[in-house]
């Protein structure tokens, strides 16, 4: 089924999407989309492990159960991130990261 | 249990103590009860110093113990003394004991005051016991830190200032000295064996030169910050002002004698070369402090500043006599210390009280205290006559050895610059009459003072503790001089040795 | 060899006497007190006439001379091998001698201070002060070494210190007291140099060592050359500088005349008959040298004494504080015994010099003390300081009438008084020796005898003056004083000084030399003459004269200005523009730099805390770019 | 036809990314963020991980995203259009993103990758069950079990913090309000 399209192109995918995701952290300022962003990432970072295990070790399930782990751990993360973000909401009446410096110096 | 590390046992036992009392009236009795111990241990230490030197023994250090405590660097508790740590310990002890009883009516935090005081009493104690550099290190860490709680807390004037500056300046000396410590260590060994930090070992090895020209200055000038050199001894008028009594005499006392102490110690003993080498600009930087520290004293109002510049005219002495480098000048430095040590605490004692009285430091404030209150103005006379060098009591004995040691110096610079130096003890005299004439001299100023109340009891314990060991060494200085002068004869044998000239 | 170690108790009893004094003094009765001070200095005072005959007729003589004997000795602090300072007692004839003078005059002025100090507070601590300076004094002239007179040389200075200013309450006292100090350590720090160079030299503080005129230590000094001079003269010349100041001679003389506000047996002992004389001993002491190894520091010796007299004579005639007239003739007689040693030469006939001047300063400490007592008494009768508040007084005070006649007669050398032979003595040396010091020393006995008259004729004849209490003579404890000083004066002048104190301790033959002695005399005549003239009674002339030579007076009445000028450097040089500017640098520069270190670091700190902002994106931002630069790097730039 | 179907779901990917990091209305970028994902499980299943693409599905494009969605609901208007954030940062921001990738992107043309010749395994429910549970080489039952104490702490993490009535909060929540 996927003869045809070289390892190189599943890469070059993952990693666009992984700058993608990058770009977002750094822009959005709603913290919710900067969430969003994260999974944009995590996912590229999903599909390079499954290509690497389809393509260069198909006989083992490494890249699998990687890209399972990282599903559930994106989950439990994310669940925690909305706790908190529903927290600072509370707090700060905004989700706007430039607004939530409370760390500052 | 060796006798040397008592004097680190004791103080620790007296912290351990004041901590688990309740009442905060016992306190000052524990501490005195402490402090006197350990004054008798020092009393009793002398003797058996003294004994034993009598019984022939020879060794460069006595009672040597010695504890591995850190393998991979070789780091050890290694005590011993010589006639030099014998005569700092009982100074520091007298000057404790007399600063317990200066102190007595702190009533502020008194118990966390008193654990302080001591906690720095036991890091002297314990620098001036070690051998080995690295724990001679701690200890002087160890002193120097519970400083600035001391004055941060417990001071006057702006406390948290002086008290900031005199620990950032010390902690710089201290980042210096420990450089040159390492640097020491890593040279210990020419041979490849194993690295020490032992002094006796290390002095006999030759620290090869280029090593010693970096890490002389280092550890001189770390050492330096500590005994006041010029230009690094502005954290001490500011601390002096801003310390509580008792702290001010330790550290004027003893505390600044660290770092004369060090320098000989550690600079110039384990590297007689370079400090051959570049003596003459720490004698050009000792003499400005001599002379510049009393010209500086000349020109203040307060009573703690006056003070605190002619300590560092004093310990400017001190470090210019250890840098010329031969038996008698050396000789006068420890005697210098050890009087500067007992003078200047004997001051800040009596400033201290005076203060507690008057509730001002001003001098032109002052006046016509000789009727009201003849015991403290009496003390006072004799701690300025002391100071200005008076025959019979132990400024003379230490500044004259000076003066005749540095004075054989072989190289004519040296003995010009001595006798700029001389020239100080007339400066040193402007000041002190100028300041006894305005203080306690003349009618009395102030109607308020007319009802002032003389030395109490434990104020004159205070007092005559020192003024007696002041009176002491300048009345017989042969003992002490003796004393010091053969412990310092293997160590100028070993500069002679290297250094022919 | 006579057994003198007994001598130890001369200084040693009254610094217990002083110890005793100083703890207790204040539990005991004053009057008690008073007593135990006298008491102990009676005792020293016949140990000391004994000493003085053992010694004088009954030690062995060598070849003639006298020989030092070092009575006692022993280590008081090891400096090398073979610098070590003493503490001892030497015997020779001059030291002797000063035991004699110090321990009658200091005794005498005891007693004297018994009446009058006896209301005063604080009368304990006097006599401790008084104890203390006998101490210092006694250590002084008995030292074996430089070094040992050194330490009792700062231990008179305190002493005169503490005494100055026994009257601590009153401000001038203060500024006396605390003036002579500085002025004198000022001096002390050119001895100090001096001893640092002399036993640099010559390895050695002992005085029998260094002053044998054979030894070593006189022979090498001379070569080694430092600016021109050789090393022995430049340090002579800085001992002397000890001396200068001790003695109040030019220009260190500032002190003296103020140090009158001490009470007045103090001038008495302190300031008239002992202490000050402490820099002649100096030179005396020290003369093998300069005679042998620094005859360039001879000549200033003879010099500064030479100005000293007549500058002080001059300023003497125009004082009118009796006290101050005293002081400054003191300057000037002192001068005179510098100008007799700095004429001298060492050994036989040209040590006439050396012997007048020893002559001199022990009849000049009789009748000095006698004039300071007299002039006590006189104040304690007129309670004021001033010639021109008094008047007549011979009716009221008999006995100070004659025995200060007798004293200024004394001083003005009329034969056959003591004052005469030793005068005479210094005279015929300068003769010998330079004419112009001779010419000086000449007119300075013509003014001495002016201005002492004019202090007698207006104290006791010139005008009637009104007193709101009749004077009263004294109690007999400052009479009796006053007669047996009086008696010193006038007998002392036969001791045969040649026989006993000469500068190698062989006999000296000398005799008066008419030709020097008439003319001496006839100046003294003159001179009281002038005073008869002008101040017998009340008459216009010296208001003429002083209105004549309107600036001369003025120079003169006003010391020349040399306090001011003193003042100048101290006040202005010394303070305002050395030690304001050194606390000023301090404050600004050496601090000021460390704060500036301090705040930099501060500031910076400040500044890259905005690093730290909390912008959750900007630290991602940070630290991307940083990944990707690290990668950048490590895959293409560091290969 | 399979790079046909890997063209389009890359191209879709790729798109929905981008409008996902860009898009000015929240509401709007999750949806993009369903569609990103949804396309990802579409490659799962190119690569034959049916297993996987089922994961994918169900859990993030049904449960992350609805999580996303009701969190966007309690704080935000759901019309909200966001401001753009300031152009420097965007430029910046794009400027890093881009270099990265490129230097990525060069660095994976460069490399060549090398295959193994084992024979590719069957990846079927039965194996996936046992190798979770299996303690053998190829066992995954430690980190099986992390993870099952890993989501249990987040759920109760999620429910603490999230839990209203902390003592020290600043503002009311205003959710009913808006």
């Amino acid at each position: 089924m996927n003869s045809g399209i070289p390892v190189q192109y599943f890469l070059i995918l993952a990693t666009v999407m992984f700058f993608t995701g990058i770009y977002g952290f750094l822009t959005r300022r709603n913290l919710i989309t900067i969430l969003m962003s994260v999974e944009l990432i995590l996912n590229s970072v999903n599909i390079n492990f499954l290509a690497f295990n389809r393509y260069l070790y198909p006989h083992k399930l490494e890249g699998m159960f990687f890209s399972l782990f990282i599903i559930a751990v994106a989950a439990s993360e994310a669940a925690v991130v909305i706790a908190i973000i529903i927290n600072i909401y509370r707090r700060f009446t905004t989700i706007n990261v430039e607004d939530v410096n409370e760390m500052k110096f | 249990m060796d006798i040397l590390s008592l004097f680190i046992v004791i103080p620790v036992l007296t912290i351990t103590a004041i901590i688990f009392l309740k009442d905060a009236h016992q306190v000052r009795l524990v501490s005195a009860f402490g402090m006197g111990l350990q004054l008798l241990m020092a009393a009793s230490l002398v003797f058996l110093y003294l004994a034993a030197r009598h019984a022939g023994n020879s060794d460069e250090m006595l009672f040597v113990k010695d504890y591995l405590w850190f393998k991979s660097l070789n780091i050890h508790y290694a005590v011993g003394v010589d006639g030099i740590s014998v005569a700092m310990i009982t100074l520091t002890s007298l000057v404790v004991f007399a600063g317990i009883f200066a102190s007595w009516e702190v009533e502020f935090l008194r118990k966390e005051f008193f654990v302080s005081l001591i906690l720095l009493a036991t890091g002297v104690f314990g620098f001036f016991i070690s051998i080995d550099l690295f724990t001679m290190f701690l200890f002087y860490e160890l002193a120097v830190i519970p400083m600035y709680l001391l004055i941060g807390i417990w001071g006057t004037g702006p406390k948290e200032y002086s008290a900031m500056k005199l620990t950032l300046m010390l902690m710089g000396g201290s980042a210096l000295i420990l450089v040159g410590l390492l640097g020491i260590y890593f040279n210990s060994s020419p041979g490849g064996s194993q690295l020490t930090f032992n002094i006796l070992e290390i002095s006999k090895v030759v620290i090869p030169l280029p090593a010693q020209r970096i890490f002389f200055p280092l550890t001189f000038v770390g050492f330096g910050v500590l005994g006041a050199l010029f230009p690094f001894h502005t954290w001490s008028p500011d601390g002096h002002a801003s310390a509580p009594t008792a702290v001010s005499m330790l550290h004027a006392g003893v505390l600044m004698k660290l770092g004369g102490y060090g320098a000989f110690r550690v600079a110039i003993f384990l590297m007689p070369e370079a400090a051959h080498e570049l003596s003459w600009i720490f004698i050009i930087l000792t003499s400005i402090s001599v002379i510049y520290g009393a010209f500086g004293a000349i020109a203040q109002k307060d009573l703690k500043y006056i003070n605190a510049y002619s300590s560092v005219s004093h310990c400017g002495l001190v470090l210019f006599a250890v840098l010329m480098m031969n038996q008698t000048a050396m000789n006068g430095a420890i005697i210098q210390m050890i009087s500067h040590g007992l003078m200047t605490a004997l001051f800040f004692a009596l400033i201290g009280m005076l203060y507690g009285r008057t509730h001002t430091r001003m001098i032109n404030e002052m006046g016509g205290l000789m009727k009201v209150i003849p015991f403290l103005s009496v003390c006072y006379v004799i701690a300025g006559l002391a100071s200005l060098g008076l025959p019979g009591l132990s400024g003379f004995v230490a500044e004259m050895t000076i003066f005749v040691g540095a004075f054989q110096h072989p190289e004519l610079f040296y003995r010009i610059v001595t006798i700029l130096a001389v020239s100080s003890i007339v400066i040193t005299a402007v000041y002190i009459l100028r300041v006894v004439a305005i203080l306690l001299l003349g009618p009395t100023t102030n109607e308020h003072f007319e009802h002032l109340t003389d030395a109490k009891w434990f104020e004159k314990i205070s007092a005559i503790t020192l003024i007696g060991s002041v009176a002491a060494i300048g009345l017989a200085p042969f003992w002490l001089s003796t004393m010091i002068g053969t412990s310092l004869h293997p160590i100028i044998e070993k500069i002679l040795a290297l250094n022919p000239f | 060899m006579i057994n003198f170690s007994y001598t130890i108790w001369i200084p040693l009893l009254p610094f217990l006497m002083f110890i005793l004094l100083g703890l207790a003094g204040h539990k005991l009765k004053p009057k008690l007190s008073g007593l135990l001070g006298t008491g102990g200095l009676g005792i020293i005072t016949v140990l000391s006439y004994i000493t003085a005959f053992k010694y004088f007729f009954t030690s062995e003589k060598v070849d003639g001379a006298y020989q030092k004997i070092t009575a006692l000795n022993f280590t008081w602090l090891q400096f090398t091998d073979k610098l070590h300072i003493d503490l001892g007692v030497l015997l020779d004839p001059i030291s002797v001698m000063m035991l004699v003078v110090i321990s009658t005059v200091s005794f005498m002025v005891h007693i004297y201070s018994l009446g009058y100090m006896k209301d005063e507070k604080g009368f304990e601590r006097f006599f401790a002060f008084l104890s203390l300076f006998s101490f210092s004094m006694l250590g002084l002239v008995l030292a074996t070494n430089i070094f040992q007179m050194y330490i009792f040389w700062e231990l008179v200075g305190v002493s005169s210190f503490l005494l100055i200013g026994f009257y601590y309450q009153k401000p001038s006292a203060v500024r006396a007291s605390k003036k002579a100090f500085i002025v004198t350590r000022f001096a002390d720090l050119g001895f100090l140099i001096g001893i640092l160079i002399l036993s640099f030299n010559t390895k050695t503080f002992d005085f029998i060592t260094l002053t044998n005129p054979a030894g070593s230590a006189i022979a090498q000094g001379g070569g080694i050359v430092f600016l021109g001079l050789s090393v022995m003269t430049w340090s002579m010349i800085f001992v002397f500088m000890g001396g200068v100041g001790k003695s109040a001679m030019f220009p260190f003389h500032i002190w003296l005349p103020d140090a009158m506000e001490g009470p007045t047996p103090v001038s008495a002992l302190i300031h008239a008959a002992t202490m000050v004389v402490a820099g002649v001993y100096l030179v005396a002491r020290m003369f093998p040298i300069y005679a042998l190894s620094a005859p360039v520091a001879l000549n200033v010796v003879a010099w500064v004494g030479a100005f000293t007299s007549l500058f002080a004579a001059v300023i003497a005639c125009t004082q009118t504080d009796i006290k101050r007239v005293l002081a400054y003739s003191t300057m000037s007689q002192i001068g005179y015994m510098m100008l007799a040693l700095g004429v001298a030469g060492y050994g036989g006939h040209e040590g006439l010099g050396y012997m007048a001047s020893m002559f001199h300063l022990f009849t000049h400490a009789m009748f000095k003390a006698l004039l300071f007592l007299g002039a006590g008494a006189i104040i304690h009768a007129v309670h004021s300081n001033y010639m021109t508040e008094m008047g007549g007084l011979r009716k009221y005070l008999p006995v100070t009438h004659i025995t200060f006649l007798i004293a200024c007669l004394t001083i003005a050398g009329i034969p056959p008084l003591s004052g005469f032979f030793s005068k005479d003595e210094i005279l015929a040396a300068a003769f010998h020796s330079n004419k112009l010091l001779f010419a000086i020393e000449y007119a300075v006995a013509g003014l001495t005898a002016f201005y002492m008259f004019r202090l007698y004729f207006s104290i006791f004849w010139g005008k009637d003056t009104q007193y709101h209490h009749t004077p009263q003579e004294a109690p007999a404890t400052m009479t009796v004083p006053l007669i047996i000083l009086a008696v010193g004066s006038v007998f002392s002048g036969i001791i045969p000084f040649n026989k006993l104190v000469t500068s190698d301790g062989k006999i000296l033959e000398s005799e008066i030399e008419l030709m020097i002695a008439i003319p001496s005399v006839l100046i003294g005549l003159l001179g009281i003459g002038v005073a008869y003239i002008m101040y017998r009674k009340e008459s216009a002339i010296p208001d003429r004269l002083a209105a004549t030579f309107k600036y001369g007076y003025k120079w003169a009445y006003n010391k020349f200005y040399i306090d001011e000028l003193y003042l100048f450097v101290t006040k202005k040089i010394i303070f305002r523009y050395i030690s304001d500017p050194v606390a000023w640098f301090d404050r600004h520069i050496v601090d000021g730099t460390m704060n500036t270190i301090a705040s930099v670091t501060q500031n910076f700190s400040f500044r890259i805390r905005a690093f730290q902002s909390g912008q959750l994106q900007k630290y991602a931002f940070v630290f991307i770019t940083g990944a990707i630069m690290l990668a950048i790097l490590f895959i293409y730039l560091w290969k | 036809m399979a790079s046909i179907m890997f063209i389009l779901f890359s191209a879709m990917i790729i798109v929905f990314s981008i409008l996902t990091v860009t898009s000015r209305k929240i509401l709007r970028a999750a949806v993009y963020l369903l569609f990103v994902l949804v396309s990802t499980s579409g490659l799962y299943f190119m690569l034959n991980y049916q297993f996987l693409a089922a994961v994918q599905l169900t859990l993030y494009a049904g449960g992350i995203v609805v999580l996303i969605i009701f969190s966007i609901l309690l704080t935000s208007h759901i019309s909200q259009k966001f401001e753009s954030s300031g152009w420097k940062k965007n430029i910046f921001s794009a400027i890093a993103a881009i270099t990265g990738a490129i230097l990525s992107i060069i660095t994976i043309l460069d490399y060549r990758f090398s295959a193994t010749n084992e024979a590719a395994k069957e990846v079927n429910m039965r194996l996936i069950g046992k190798s979770l549970l299996s303690v053998d080489y190829d066992g995954y039952v430690l980190p099986f079990e992390v993870i099952s104490v890993l989501l249990l702490a987040a759920m109760v993490a999620a429910i603490v913090v999230a839990k209203k009535g902390a003592p020290k909060t600043i503002g009311l929540p205003k959710i009913n309000q808006e």
